[in-house]
């Protein structure tokens, strides 16, 4: 293991000490935690705050969404680990001012019941909180009988749209609302070139051969759906586009939002190539892109891969929520 | 076989011996079917325990599973964290009345089920867990032996919760690690002979 | 090489369409090149244009640095090689409103060499152009002799702090005087935990051990000065930093702005871990600390490492200039 | 010892193949001591050449020339383009008036040296035209064995010029890629026997 950090078992400290001090018109730690809230209180009086968190190892996601306009708080927990239920209700108490607050949440068994102990602890604080839980990523079979798809990267489209509209003064109830509205139409897909080295562990989580490639990897290594020899951009394209396809259904004339996210050891380059690539995918296919978003946004440590997202816009004011002004660290 | 405090106590101390033992091995279980971190998890929330039992006097029974209960709330997190935690929470409630092994296991077990709304045969912990309650409430010895083959038989079940669910058909074949985890505790309760 | 790419011959463009696609509302091509212009031809209007550019590979540099408070155009050259003259100056020509063109260069022979060609065409249609050499790289030792110090991360101040100037109104000779002023004092230092791959190449530029870095490395992976076992980054950040320390000779009291840059494969979380410890070594030596960015800004495709860039402020208009608002791709 | 339209394209088809046929070699000198793109760099400028004169007729060898500077000048890039491309901006405007060899060369060697601010035993191309230069002027005959000479000079130089430079006395051991190329070129041009 070849990283830049002292001891292991001390990374997620560091890095969120790390990020706030260098971030700290934006963001400040809550005391005790390893969460984070916004410096600038002003900008949530009034509003219902957004928390999100997760394990950490996804970087900038979640604290670099925290600001004006995006996320109230962020959790960090440990890497690749659900935070745990006091650190999430810190969460919610920094970032509640009275309208009470709504939590964006991944679908992983632990995130799911870390966050539904702390919206509990809530409750007996009488804060009111809702929430939703994001499983936009398809590479899972979706089945009432299991844990269901995963949350990843679409989870930002949540984040975005959540996020302006609790800017403008939606109520928690508009919030719930608008987030039911939003979730049937975020999916995601991802590929993997190669696997993620939690600190602690030491070695990666999977081991791919020089010239192997796995489809429908997790943002924590889970294993994805197929192996195969490296294609180049355009047939990688052709393949993920192919499995949203199949889920949305796409017809002509339909208006997406797209994201093309890079693993964390992606170099740019590739990520806009394949963007090129999917942009003109999405044209044969006769939709209209509406916003783009390109980069590292919700990573694996130092996997190399891309994951693309897609959010379906049956309404307009959606578009408006992707483009509302926000101070962030890194939207 | 009520437990009382100092049975607890050891009870707890040699859970915390075994998962610091078995650390790696835990984390190496759930490397093919999760996210190779339940060894540091456990690890994590037993140290604390540790340090925070190990010279301190509790009242009864339920006060020291409620600090337990805290304890793995706040340092495990993951999955496993919500799920230890509740047991224990709900263990210590159960204590205020009984510390019947029968009695603690089963509202461990309920609490289990109910954070994580899952059931048997889904390949998690439950799976020792619950035929642990059901030997102790038909008034059946369980030997050390038999909680191994509780967990050994997680082995062939198919995922359908947790992150191990991802795997589908390909999760059989592997113990759960959240199995084994309890298959130490239940153990270590075993051998307190309360 | 394990790339998502189509043909490795043809990278630059499928990158730059790719960047201006998704990015219109901020970007566009300049026909027939492979520059950027800014889509806010407003924000241009009387003021100088600032164009840089240089060989690709260093995304979001420096294509993500053109708009409305920072660069004008940029030109992006093959990978790793210097752009050509003649799209250097569709670049000046795009940028130029009439108040002439100034010029960020990276002290490389080839840059040096084509930018200069481009400035004696641009000059012989009578625009007026100035420009500036940037030697930030420490880890070179200077000479007149030599072709001296090369231009890397510490580059990215002078974009900044020219760009704000510019969008205040400066002249061509204020910035000329502005960017002498910035020029001695942004230094840079690296480190390389592994070698960057060209996909025309194919196979890493240099290679190091399982647990070997290399100090002192250049962007283009140009060699460094010493190597050695892999160091926690407290020991990172004590030997970077003690090498700015010998250069700037640090006083109690001085104001610096810190840039720590990830050059491709190295996660947030590292970088982060490394600010923290950069911040606590400054405080050590009694600096203040006025600005801070982290990130990957001027990458080396996917070499892993970080480089650290100091910037002493002797004036404090220099932080307004940091500090203006700018609206780019990647800033 | 002037130099045809014909003969001028003769010479650079001759680079041309001879660059398709050395350009890994050439970016394998270019790694120890430099980015290792020079092969790929020079390609690219001539496959451009080629593109542009195979097929096409010229008026003069200045003509030519400047078409050949403009491909090498808008294709080439990094340190290479530019120089290569003011040799051919010179000897195009040389052309005009004399193309004795040793005009030619001397226009060359000229716009080189003022293009790159060097000058000899830099470990540069420099070091392969300037020698050449020189015989030419005092009207001595050059051999392809004399120009592998200068090439082969270049290794136990300094770099004190381009990328090399950053290694300093570790340059020092390896042919400087750029005088490979000059050499090429040069040889090429004692071949078509103007
Ligand atoms: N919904 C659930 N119900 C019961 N047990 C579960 C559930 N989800 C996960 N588990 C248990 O948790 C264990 C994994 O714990 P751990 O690795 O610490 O957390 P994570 O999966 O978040 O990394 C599994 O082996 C399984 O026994
Ligand atoms: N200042 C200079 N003067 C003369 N020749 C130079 C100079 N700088 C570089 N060169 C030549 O250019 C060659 C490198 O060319 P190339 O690899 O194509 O460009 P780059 O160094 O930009 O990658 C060197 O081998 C050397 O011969
Ligand atoms: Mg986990
Ligand atoms: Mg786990
Ligand atoms: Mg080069
Ligand atoms: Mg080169």
């Amino acid at each position: 293991m070849k990283k830049i950090i002292n001891d292991p078992g001390n990374v997620v400290p560091e890095m969120v000490q790390g990020l706030v001090r260098s971030n700290s018109d934006i963001v400040e730690l809550i005391p005790n935690t390893e969460a984070v809230v916004r410096a600038d209180k002003e900008s949530m009086k009034g509003k219902v705050g957004i928390v999100s968190g997760g394990g950490s190892g996804h970087e900038p996601t979640h604290a670099g969404f925290v600001g004006k306009g995006m996320l109230s708080a962020a959790v960090c927990g440990e890497v690749f680990t659900s935070p745990t239920p006091d650190q999430i209700f810190e969460a919610i108490k920094a970032s509640n001012t009275g309208s009470g607050v709504f939590l964006v949440i991944k679908n992983y068994s632990g995130d799911v019941m870390n966050f539904e102990m702390a919206q509990d602890m809530a409750e007996m604080e009488d804060i009111p909180v809702k929430s939703v839980v994001v499983d936009d990523d398809i590479a899972v079979e979706n089945s009432t009988y299991t844990q269901g798809r995963r949350g990843v990267a679409g989870t930002l489209f949540m984040h975005k749209i959540l996020g302006a509209a609790a800017d403008l003064g939606a109520s928690l109830d508009d919030l719930e609302a608008l987030s039911k509205q939003v979730l049937p139409n975020i999916k995601t897909i991802a590929v993997a070139l190669s696997g993620a080295t939690v600190p602690e562990v030491g070695k990666p989580g999977f081991t791919l051969a020089d010239d192997e490639i796995e489809y429908g990897v997790g943002i924590h290594g889970e294993p994805g759906y197929r192996r195969e020899k490296l294609q180049p951009s355009k047939a990688l394209v052709e393949e993920l586009v192919g499995k949203l396809k199949a889920e949305f259904n796409f017809k002509p004339g339909e208006k997406y939002a797209v994201i093309v996210n890079g693993m964390g050891a992606t170099p740019l380059m590739e990520q806009y190539i394949f963007m090129n690539d999917v942009l003109d995918k999405l044209a044969d296919e006769k939709l209209e892109v509406v916003f783009t978003k390109v980069g590292n946004l919700m990573t694996s440590l130092d996997m190399a891969g891309i994951s693309l997202s897609l959010f379906k816009i049956e309404d307009d004011r959606m578009v408006d929520g992707l483009k509302h002004e926000v101070k962030t660290i890194a939207w | 076989m009520a437990l009382t405090v100092e049975q607890a106590k050891t009870w707890l101390e040699d859970f915390y011996t075994e998962i610091e033992a078995q650390k790696q091995y835990l984390s190496d279980l759930d490397t093919p079917i999760g996210d190779g971190d339940h060894g540091n998890n456990m690890a994590r929330g037993m140290t604390a325990v540790h340090e925070d039992i190990s010279d301190a006097d509790f009242a009864s029974v339920s006060d020291l599973f409620k600090k337990v209960a805290m304890d793995l709330i706040s340092k495990v997190g993951g999955a496993s964290g919500p799920l230890y935690g509740t047991a224990f929470l709900e263990m210590s409630k159960t204590a205020a009345g009984s510390t019947e092994l029968k009695d603690l296991v089963s509202a461990a077990l309920a609490g289990i089920e109910k954070r994580g709304k899952a059931t048997t045969n889904e390949k998690t912990m439950i799976d020792v867990w619950s035929p642990m309650a059901e030997k102790l409430n038909s008034d059946e010895a369980v030997s050390e032996a038999d909680i191994d083959q509780f967990v050994e038989s997680t082995k062939d079940m198919v995922a359908t919760k947790g992150r191990a669910s991802y795997l589908g058909e390909r999760s059989v074949g592997h113990i759960d690690p959240g199995a084994m985890s309890s298959g130490y505790l239940l153990k270590a309760l075993v051998k307190v002979g309360a």
